[in-house]
């Protein structure tokens, strides 16, 4: 593999300073629930479905246990009451509360002991049916052998989710390892979960469970013809995350895009709500085995990648601290990254080189995942072509994990059957051809390459110093990062969250904290 | 005027060649590449070589193609407009807007609808600028306020009326299902309905965006990609000059 | 039959989308780009989006366009011959000529006119063949004379003639000017001018060479990019033996 | 720069080696002349322009002068004797002898000494028009400076000397440093050098005086257009390959097709020949500054660009013993290598790094010329358009000197003018973005990289060992070189060569080779 000789030192003070900023907000999350929490609980209990009116019972069970101000306690309790009074199981108890045969009790004839072993019984099927997706997986992979790092990685976007199998399926064959369905724009507002197969998205397709379905089925008869593992992505990401990662559990996907702090700068959720739900989502990837992929090439959209290269690094060391409270182990953890500077820049190869290669050597166990070119790209696709073949290469020298394709249109439109073909077509010629390359070179000592890593180490460390002192919150408050201020007890979803009573009852997060991580 | 036929040039003059790619949805082979040469040919060409298919997918396949172009266009009969433009620099623009309207311009900014996109609204807009030009935040005769992304237009509307802004620029980068032009119009049955159209300077910009097209659907002014912000604050100055009878302020 | 409608597929069947490229002798600039979008308008296109233009030269600007194409063709109607070729393996042509034939098959082939490209009837003929398939001088019942490149017309036919060659391989690669259908049709007429057409089987080759063309050209068959050798060798004996009326031996 | 560690002394070894071949070579050929080299003396004495059967007047000269079977002479002494019968200038000299207003003559009525001294005259004005251009184009490259390295090299290939000029001119404005203008296909068996502007090409426009002043012409008004020198080139290869050197000398072109074997393997002219007008056209491009570009390239369309690597490093070797013999210096050794190994080896472009690296380390002050990818080029453009990429890639990392641009439609047809735009689009791009990725990595010691350039190497050494104790003819002959058999008195132009005579007189020749490198 490529080398940069960095100081061993200053990298585990970098991983120090990262673990006591979410120390800190790992101690705020441990005070606090949401409304998505709790409709997760709901949905691994086998809450499913929507009313009349398209609102999914999950919602409804919460709201209801809103309006009556117990759900400072959890929902898993009460629901578990609800369950002993119906005496049937969870689907047809939601009905009943939601149609008001019965109704959510503080006490009801069950004696306490029973309410909590209900609980546990229900805990313990959610955990075994997050086990049994990991072990269908494993089996999957066993059968259909994955593709050497690094996996390619492809979108579709029609907005319609028999469209995007139909796409699905042609990249499929001509080589990806990874597709993902991007999501109707802005999904990450929806304070709930749209339900059904959805034909209507925009820029994208709606994250729904009968969507994940559809597709995961196309890809398992994709992998039966190919003979080769393809994994499936969604987006976790926004006020449903944790519901969205059940769902996603649920259906045997593979990848969430699941970010710490995404939600808040780029959509404007509450910090408190991101970072709770966050936590619970991927406590569940982990124990589902769910690769997380992060969201810091976002900031190079806004920002430019040079002058902000270090917060970039700041954000993947945040979120490998916090992923680490949720249990995620390296493998699981697709830290993002970008090759986004600007194509006129004398010797920005270089410096594009010395970023793919100071993640890869910060964190050489994880599959990072790699955004190609978006700002700069050119309307003309041919030189567009040229700029993703250039990242193609740093992505194949430098080791990376996950590959995202550029395409060649992507300053036009959202891709066409035959962009993603083209694709997929030089990804597969750069790697072939230069497969190895990696391993071949080393980058002169105090050459351009070196020196610039060791730059943004620097100025890293110096700014992951200033969110320690203030915490984060507080810096992002002050628009440390993307340049974006976020308030705490501002943004969206701040109504969902809540304080823990002192007798919050989460079986499940319990479980899953108190188990650690499980393989196998 | 004279006449003055064009057509695509490869290496001689009115060679008519013209490169294609798409995909037909049909399987690979020699009746798919019969497909595309007939189906190219139904494009007005002729002398078409396929130079490339491929089955990129069950039932669909690729094709690049060389053809050349029947068809002739008059040149001379070729209009396009263009933001009538004469480019001022930031002192300039600063001085008229100082001499010759005794107070700031007041210019609000957004990108409306689901569009969240700020990128382009923001080069104009804010300090920093684009491409080595100065963002409208930075002219001192500028009141500048950028919503943002994601603006609803009654909210615009409403802010603009609140400060009594002079102009209006609205940013639209999604163009999918056609959404920017449904975005564009909705703004100004808006301002229509509420009477206050002729009250603003409307621009409007974007990647897809033209002159022409921002004149059909009702705005002042449209610009597209590559635009620099002192060319919107040299279009906005001297139209509301020129608006207010002031002539003779360009040397 | 049923008729079968289709059009370019981008995302969603039937959109039409179709990626065009190409230069107009016009300066760059809003009028150009207008005058791109006409010029494909002339070409039966609709939703037109110019995405990228630059004058690359004085007076010559470069469009990339994508856009909707409107004709519709009917799939049912269209046909393309490809060469008839049952794929029999090495051991099974060598068996099939030696006991059908029972003389080895005489092949010429050469690159006729000017062209000086070897590699292609080279990949056909010689010993090492194209792609992990033999050439037709590994062939123990083939005997293979490849004349090479630049072969005139007379020399060709002279050489089949003096060896009773069954088959006559051309080679074309260049074809600017089209210069490959002149030199075939010389061939076709020497050969019938000398009343010996009947007597080889004629066999046209090239990148841009398709059975359909080859046909046209009063060829017996033509092959294009890609074609590996034992599909030449599996149509010359299938042909041969059809012809002399042996039947039944393709499995 | 990159760097391979290489042997030293197996470098030494190598050179001496191809020393020695080119030894023998220039035995023969100090004894021989061809009508080429006759028919050069005379267009640089003067004579130009053609017969009203549009043959040159210097052809006609030579073969008046070989049926009077006078040549194994040289045609100076008699062209001397002749103008100082006639009196008049060369020009009119040649129309009257061709005429048969006055005769080629053994004695006339001047004495020896008198008829020598109108030799020297005549020489010596030859040489100072050498001169004359070598310091014009000094000239014009101080007021416009040359690009850095690698230079960009286009080629126009219209067939018609007007259109030719439109894209050359297109091209120079998007940024070419060298334009070549394609020749008419197998021009290189013309006997004589087509006269006057011509507008009928074939795959390339002929080679004609007047098409280099033109086309000189308007790149001297792009000079000034555009601030950067833009160098021409054109073609010497083949029968007329002195000639051609003087016609591009007197038009101040800047490089020539100039390789000491092409004819012969390529094009079957006659081994003598070819060596023989070589080093005449070579002494000529020595005074004038015009840098050669060799042709090894050419073994890599028909042979296996990795089995054969070997051929093309021995070929450099030769081309540059020969060259220095023909008084070349390193700053105008323009040779050539290709970049033609098939796309989908694995691994294939760190051989290509190899390769170009070893070239590179082998003649580090030569202008290395190297040739894009052609025969492996998928009609596919845009895949086309990455292989060029990789291309442009390998090029700068090894800092090659000549980049002649890849183009997207190579295996379709001779470049349009927007080819040649997005051509030189992706070379700017990857130049400057990589600009010195070169000096930014070193070659494992005993990696892929440098395992390959070795093997090139040692099988180099082994290959010119076996030419050397057979003689380069004999293993020509042996087709020994890109699987190709010519025999010493085989090919096209033997009836051209002839044994000098004793009192063979060619004071160009003499004076070029007396007078040695001249530089300033
Ligand atoms: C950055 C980016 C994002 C960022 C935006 C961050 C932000 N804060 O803006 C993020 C990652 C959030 C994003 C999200 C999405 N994006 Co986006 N994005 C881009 C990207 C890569 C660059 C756009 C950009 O910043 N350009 C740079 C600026 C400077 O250029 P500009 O906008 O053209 O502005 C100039 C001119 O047009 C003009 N101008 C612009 N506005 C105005 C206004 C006025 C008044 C004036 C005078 C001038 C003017 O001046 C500017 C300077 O010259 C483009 C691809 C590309 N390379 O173009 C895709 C792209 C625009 N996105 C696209 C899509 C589909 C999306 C999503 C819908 C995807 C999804 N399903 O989630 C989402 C949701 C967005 C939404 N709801 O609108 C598509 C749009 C396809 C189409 N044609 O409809 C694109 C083309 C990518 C693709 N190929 O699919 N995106
Ligand atoms: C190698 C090459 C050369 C070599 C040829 C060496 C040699 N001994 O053949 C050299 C350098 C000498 C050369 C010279 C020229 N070339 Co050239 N050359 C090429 C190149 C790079 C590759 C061709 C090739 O070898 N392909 C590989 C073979 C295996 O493919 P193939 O020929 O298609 O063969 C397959 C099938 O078609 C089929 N097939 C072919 N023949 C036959 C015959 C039969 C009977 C059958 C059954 C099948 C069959 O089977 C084969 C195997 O599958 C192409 C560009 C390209 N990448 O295609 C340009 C190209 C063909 N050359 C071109 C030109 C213009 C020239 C020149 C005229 C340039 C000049 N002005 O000097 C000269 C002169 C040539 C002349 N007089 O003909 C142009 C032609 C443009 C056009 N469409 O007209 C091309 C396309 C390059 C370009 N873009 O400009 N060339
Ligand atoms: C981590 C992460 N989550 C989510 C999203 C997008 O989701 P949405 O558009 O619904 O906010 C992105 C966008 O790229 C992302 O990077
Ligand atoms: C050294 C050299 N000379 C000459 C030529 C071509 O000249 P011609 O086609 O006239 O033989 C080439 C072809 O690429 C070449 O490499």
């Amino acid at each position: 593999m490529a080398h940069i000789e960095l100081d061993e030192k200053k990298i585990n003070r970098l991983k120090s300073l990262a673990r006591q900023v979410a120390e800190q907000v790992q101690e705020m999350i441990a005070d606090y629930s949401t409304v998505s929490v709790e409709r997760a609980v709901l949905r691994l209990y086998g809450v499913d479905g929507v009313d009349g009116d398209g609102t999914p019972l999950v919602n409804r069970l919460v709201e209801l246990l809103q309006a009556k101000e117990m759900l400072s306690a959890g929902i898993s309790r009460y629901f578990a009451l609800a369950m002993l009074t119906s005496g049937r199981d969870a689907q047809t108890t939601a009905l009943q509360l939601v149609n008001g045969d019965i109704e959510f009790a503080e006490q009801g004839r069950f004696p306490p002991e029973e309410i909590s072993a209900k609980e546990q019984d229900l805990a313990l099927s959610a955990v075994a049916a997050l086990d049994a997706t990991r072990q269908r997986k494993a089996e999957k992979q066993k059968r259909y052998p994955l593709g050497p790092q690094p996996w390619k990685y492809v979108i579709v976007a029609t907005g319609n989710i028999y469209e995007d199998r139909t796409q699905a399926r042609a990249v499929a064959r001509s080589g990806a390892d990874i597709i993902a369905v991007i999501r109707s724009t802005a999904q990450s507002l929806l304070d709930y979960i749209p339900y059904g197969a959805t034909t209507e998205g925009f820029g994208g397709t709606f994250a729904t469970q009968e969507n994940f379905r559809i597709m995961r089925a196309a890809l398992d008869e994709e992998c039966a013809a190919t003979g080769r593992y393809l994994r499936l992505v969604n987006y976790a990401s926004g006020l449903c995350m944790a519901e969205i990662a059940v769902c996603a559990a649920l259906e045997d996907l593979d990848m969430l895009l699941n970010d710490s702090m995404y939600g808040i700068l780029f959509r404007d959720i509450n910090i408190k709500r991101t970072f709770v739900d966050q936590h619970f989502s991927r406590l569940i990837c982990g124990r589902a085995k769910i690769i997380i992929n992060t969201g810091e090439d976002n900031y190079l959209t806004t920002s430019d990648a040079v002058e902000n290269a270090h917060t970039v690094t700041a954000s993947q060391l945040i979120n490998e601290a916090l992923g680490r409270f949720s249990l995620l182990t390296d493998d699981l953890l697709g830290l993002g990254h970008a090759f986004e500077i600007d194509p006129t820049m004398k010797n920005g190869f270089l410096y594009e080189l010395a970023h793919a290669q100071l993640t890869r050597q910060l964190f050489p166990e994880a599959p990072l995942k790699y955004m190609p070119p978006t700002k700069y790209k050119s309307t003309d696709i041919f030189f567009s072509h040229c700029q993703d073949t250039m990242f193609n290469l740093a992505s194949i020298a430098t080791n990376q994990g996950i590959h995202l394709a550029g395409m060649l249109t992507e300053a036009i439109h959202t891709p066409l059957m035959h962009d993603r073909y083209q694709s997929i077509s030089a990804i597969n010629y750069v790697f072939d051809t230069a497969r190895d390359l990696g391993s071949e070179i080393e980058f002169k000592k105090d050459g351009i390459v070196a020196g610039r890593a060791r730059q943004v180490m620097a100025e890293t460390e110096a700014f992951l110093e200033e969110v320690r002192v203030e915490g984060l919150m507080q810096a992002i408050a002050a628009g440390k990062f993307a340049g974006i201020k976020r308030r705490e007890e501002g943004g969206k979803g701040l109504d969902g969250v809540f304080k823990k009573a002192p007798n919050y009852s989460n079986p499940i997060l319990a479980r899953l904290e108190k188990e650690g991580v499980i393989n196998g | 005027m004279a006449k003055e036929m064009i057509k695509p040039y490869g290496d001689t003059l009115n060679d008519g060649m013209v490169q294609l790619a798409f995909t037909l949805p049909v399987a690979g082979g020699p009746r798919a590449k019969k497909a595309a040469e007939l189906y190219v040919a139904k494009l007005n060409f002729t002398d078409i070589a396929v130079s490339f298919s491929r089955e990129i997918a069950d039932g669909f396949t690729y094709f690049v193609v060389y053809a050349k172009a029947l068809p002739e266009l008059d040149y001379s009969t070729v209009q396009a407009t263009e933001a009538r433009v004469t480019k001022l620099d930031f002192y300039r623009i600063n001085e008229l807007i100082k001499t010759h309207i005794n107070r700031p311009l007041v210019v609000v900014g957004a990108s409306i609808g689901s569009d969240a996109h700020t990128v382009g609204i923001d080069a104009i807009m804010n300090m920093k600028g684009y491409n080595q030009d100065y963002g409208l935040e930075r002219y001192p005769q500028i009141e500048a306020i950028n919503m943002g992304a994601q603006v609803g237009c009654e909210e615009l509307v409403a802010r603009a009326v609140e400060v009594s802004a002079d102009a209006l620029l609205v940013s639209q980068t999604v163009t999918q299902k056609d959404v920017h032009l449904a975005n564009f119009t909705e703004l100004i049955e808006l301002l229509e309905a509420e009477k206050i159209r002729d009250r603003f300077l409307l621009v409007a910009g974007g990647p897809r965006i033209s002159n022409d097209l921002a004149v059909e659907l009702g705005y002042d002014a449209g610009f597209g990609p590559g635009t620099v912000p002192s060319q919107v604050a040299s279009y906005m100055v001297t139209t509301l000059l020129r608006r207010k009878g002031v002539t003779g302020f360009v040397d």
